[in-house]
């Protein structure tokens, strides 16, 4: 079995890689340098020793600041990667992500691209509640000329960092903060690249598929493998990329299976969920055993209190109880 | 001791101030201690170092005025009254909690001592400041409104959009910036193009007061001076309180990127017995009677830990509450 | 036929009664005192002479302290309305509105209320382009604890402008500009108030129901007139409030059609319209005759040129495709 | 014409500058007419009576440099060189415009004359500028960058964001304030906390120049200054150039809320023609050489907008180019 690394290591693995196979890799965001120890989480330590304060910086804490420095120096030519330490704070950047970085492309014909790599953590689990945990994802997603990606895996956030990285569209890339310290295996190389748009099927099974992404992953696979127990056969898919998502890999595998269940952590109403139901009800009408369910959490911010925040977290649980409506 | 203060406050407003730095203090220590031993796990900031500012600020505060805090808030919230009981029933979780345990560490609030919001936004608790202060200046209630947050705090935009607004409004409220020299891992001077913040209330025509958030009769006299001009309808101030954290930005903080030197100074200098230790000195109080203030306040903080502990956990149905006026229907 | 009004005399008259009755009632937003000509396009006209500079004012372009100085004064007993322009700028001020704003009811546990509205503007049709004519309902649907509200009408954008003012939690009042200029009947009363979470059936019709909100009303009763023609009957039913829906309205109306059909200004990918289909095929699986058709705008900025933001638009020859999608 | 300038430019410069200041006059007028006429309907915000500002600027600029403006921008782009051609077809929403006809008047981008973005959001051109100065700055290449933005601008979050970073990374930025004394429909006064945006310059520790905007001689040194330091490394300046804006704030504008004599004594002062007389006076060029300079502006602009309005429209599926590098599929 190959070496074990956790999701920190990989990410920080492949930043390397990528600031050393190109000088227009630049990054920056709030205690990214080592004088700052590499971030808090250190997923940058080393690079600002290796690379330099040109192109590796801790920066003041204005995201506004951080997202426009990172759009104009991709239209400049240069790759950056903007940290935004949490998902939540993007909404202090949201006119620079959604009004520019997003739209630069299309409102100027094409004579600007924004080749930018933004990263964030979310995640709930740890009690940090209502304004350091959300799950943001669908509010890009619905916006057009930006890229949302998330990996499950240490290998697997690897492959998709860097092809955001090196994609020449500005990406949103979405790092659960609990999956950090978790282990898995390392990519085999840290400069590999996995295909933006392409779904990756966890798990096979024939009787229902369920459409996940993210820390969700692992939540969808525990409750597989609690079926499988019973005999019930539980496809998983991971998305990967929300935008642009893999409608073929999706539908191909719903219309095998019949019944589907779409889950994610962020909030259940108007989320990633209803698109992707959306889609394959238009697509596979008729062929389906059962509505598509979706799984989410509930239309609350995110509880401090423990049990309040178990209850907010859609868990095994709960996906199983998707899957079972779905084989009424 | 030195003071930029020629009046100097009463022996009870001295001792006040003082009951309010012990009992952060204390607090502080048994949260710490909390997490050590594992008893109590949650995120937390410590604000130890920075109890003159909050408690100066508050001998100058009616009960009824507003504060407006951060994450990094616990002495901020106990100098305005905030109690204990519901403080760390809140800090655990609890159903008895300030929030009912929906808002944890980083969103304490409890408007009957006037706390108003925690936020856990960097810079975000100054624009909502003003709008308190407008509610105030429009109901003519004589409130204050006191605005906490951090030194890097003032690089973000919301700082420059609330003490504009502020300004052009005339606002009564009292722009407190907590200078401890960080923002997280990064120094002040590596992300601040200025080497005072109170210098940047030029940009606001506001009166800019540079103190040292670590002397109290110095802190004392920039709050009441800031205080009196916000409730006599001048307008606005900003004050930078020169302090430092001893515990770095979180609980866990290795303090890797921290100047030893620094640190150790500022933690050999104390506030808490510096300030304790003139009292005596200047005959304003007795050990005794500082040790009672001591003891009153660990007893009370012991007994709000032991009761927030033993409180039951909210219920699961909570998250459909409070959401909206009405409840809704369980997904 | 009673007295004709434009939706810019309604949103006027309607502040100006709710200015009257409720000394609470505080308006602030660029331009919007009568120095500044009562708002670029006069909304709020007269209010400032008639209720005083205190509590009618015309503030910075900053719109972090505008949201900020309206949530404050909220928490505190008053009922701002706050005028955010344009709903693109709602982006430079997402955190006080998504982090703030819709949470802190919640986050205090009860303790503190937001009754605050924000009146914006949006819509294309005008060439103002990528960057002032974005409807954004579907991010703020996603964020629980705030309600989401537009009318179609002078009389309906009255009254569910007070029912926003009047109500004890955060409305965001979507107003649709090209329709500003655009007559219709007064309301009976400038004060009546819509409740918030009650749909409108605008027209009846058996053979499919239209769901829809806003400027595509109009588009949506258009396609239907001109079905009906063909002898096809089409239900047109108006949201009104986009949060809370009116669920048991749309599902009974489809549940007598069993067709549907969803449509909105707003970009179609991860828009309000999944939303509204997922649960009508997870209410009503077995009894469709058709998958829920979505019609929105492609996925892209809204675009500038002539031609191009006709073609973005959905018009009543899209709702009709769609309709007629739903009918095979 | 009184100037705060020693140095002179000399006659080519002085000349360039009223060339670019004759061709943003006239391309205003027509743009005017066409709209008045109904010919050419679009949403248009008049730089006129702000002629001097980038023109004493762009002559200090090379073709490489870049500039971020504004919804207000016409004058930015023709100054900096944005060719006639390719901004009218893009003003009437054709396939031939700087933008395939996607951006219009509110997003004209040609990166080819420097011109990298306009944006529509108060105080987005300066995050932005930021970032072109950062990758010039890491690549060395000696490029500058200017972000133009109003005076209501100067109260919003990206400015101050923008302004402390640059500082503190000493980017090669000059941040050019055009003051018109109004935003929208709000007086200056009236919004902004400070009497003069140069000063707010000191809150980053960056030089702040006071310049009357409407003076070639001095607008010009005071750009020559701030880019030339800027292109030596030593970091950003903040100029606020003090003009007026003679036709409100978009076309249509009532102007109502205007203060007319100020807005008559600004027009009487109208700076183009001012400038062309001293030229006169001066010696520096014969009424018959500003004359051709003129008439070849006119005839270019002319022939400008005739080809425009001849252009074909963009194609419908130019919705689905564009968004990302790959063509989506039509929905
Ligand atoms: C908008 C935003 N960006 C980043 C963060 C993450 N963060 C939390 S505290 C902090 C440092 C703030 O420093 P300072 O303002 O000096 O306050 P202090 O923590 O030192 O009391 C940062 C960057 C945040 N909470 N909000
Ligand atoms: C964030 C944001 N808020 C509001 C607006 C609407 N708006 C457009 S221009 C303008 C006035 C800007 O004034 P100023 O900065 O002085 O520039 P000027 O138009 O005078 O050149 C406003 C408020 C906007 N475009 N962006
Ligand atoms: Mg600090
Ligand atoms: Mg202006």
């Amino acid at each position: 079995m190959s070496k074990q690394i956790t999701t920190l290591q990989a990410i920080n693995e492949a930043l390397h890689h990528a600031m050393e196979s190109d000088p227009t890799v630049l990054l920056f965001g709030e205690d990214v340098a080592d004088p700052e120890e590499g971030g808090v989480n250190g997923a940058s330590k080393g690079l600002s020793t290796r690379f330099g304060d040109l192109r590796v910086r801790s920066t003041p804490i204005s995201e506004q600041a951080i997202i426009g420095a990172a759009i104009g120096a991709a239209m400049a030519g240069m790759r950056p990667i903007a940290e935004i330490m949490l998902m939540n704070f993007m909404t202090v950047a949201m006119d620079m992500i959604t009004n520019h970085a997003a739209k630069l492309r299309f409102m100027s014909g094409g004579q600007t691209a924004v080749p930018l790599t933004i990263r964030c953590t979310t995640g709930a689990g740890f009690g940090t509640a209502g304004q350091h945990a959300d799950y943001l994802e669908a509010w890009f997603a619905h916006t057009p000329g930006l890229k949302v990606v998330t990996g499950a895996t240490p290998a697997e956030v690897s492959g998709l960092l860097n092809a955001c990285i090196f994609d020449d569209d500005p990406c949103i890339f979405i790092e659960n903060l609990p999956a950090y310290w978790q282990k898995g295996e390392a990519p085999a190389d840290p400069g590999a690249r996995i295909p933006l748009g392409q779904a990756r099927t966890v798990r096979d099974g024939g009787d229902v598929t369920v459409i996940t992404y993210g820390p969700q992953v692992a939540v969808a696979s525990a409750a597989a493998e609690q079926l499988a127990g019973e005999g019930i056969g539980v496809e998983v898919i991971d998305l990967r990329t929300i935008v642009p998502w893999d409608r073929d890999t999706v539908l191909n595998a719903v219309a095998r299976t019949n019944r589907a269940v779409v889950t994610h952590e962020a909030v259940r109403a108007f989320g990633v969920g209803a698109e992707i139901a959306s889609v394959i009800h238009e697509e596979l009408f008729g062929q389906l055993r059962a509505p598509v369910q979706r799984v989410g959490a509930p239309s609350s911010a995110v509880p401090y209190s423990n049990p309040l925040e178990k209850a907010f977290m859609p868990d095994a649980d709960k996906v199983i109880a998707a899957i079972r409506k779905t084989l009424n | 001791m030195t003071s930029a203060n020629p009046v100097q406050p009463d022996k009870t407003v001295l001792l006040d101030m003082y009951s309010k730095m012990s009992l952060i203090k204390h607090n502080d220590e048994t949260a710490r201690k909390l997490l050590m031993s594992g008893r109590l796990p949650m995120i937390y900031y410590s604000p130890r170092g920075q109890e003159v500012i909050p408690s100066a600020v508050s001998v100058n505060l009616r009960r009824d005025d507003y504060i407006c805090t951060i994450y990094r808030g616990t002495h901020d919230m106990l100098a305005k009254g905030v109690p204990l009981d519901a403080l760390w029933a809140e800090l655990a979780g609890r159903a008895t909690g300030t929030c009912k345990g929906k808002g944890g560490p980083m969103h304490i609030t409890h408007p009957e001592s006037g706390c108003m919001i925690t936020t856990g936004i960097v810079g975000s608790s100054m624009p909502i400041a003003n709008g308190l202060a407008l509610a105030s200046q429009i109901k003519g209630d004589g409130r204050v409104t006191v605005a906490y947050f951090g030194d890097a705090a003032s690089n973000i935009g919301a700082f420059h959009e609330a003490l504009n607004m502020a300004s052009v409004w005339k606002l009564p409220v009292v722009f407190v910036c907590q200078n401890n020299r960080y923002g997280e891992h990064t120094k002040f001077e590596k992300a601040t193009a200025v080497a005072k913040v109170s210098d940047r209330a030029a940009s606001y025509s506001m009166p800019g007061i540079h103190v040292d958030g670590n002397d109290p009769l110095a802190m004392h006299a920039a709050a009441r001076e800031a205080i009196e001009r916000a409730r006599a309808g001048e307008g606005p101030t900003l004050i930078e309180a020169v302090t430092f954290r001893f515990f770095g930005h979180v609980f866990g903080d290795a303090d890797g990127y921290m100047d030893k030197d620094e640190k150790a100074a500022a933690m050999a200098a104390d506030p808490v017995p510096r300030y304790r230790q003139w009292l005596m000195d200047q005959g304003h109080a007795s050990e005794a009677e500082l040790a009672a203030i001591d003891t009153g306040h660990e007893s009370a903080i012991k007994a709000a830990v032991e009761k927030a502990l033993a409180a039951p956990w909210p219920d699961p149905s909570e998250l459909y509450k409070d959401v909206f006026t009405h409840e809704l229907a369980p997904a």
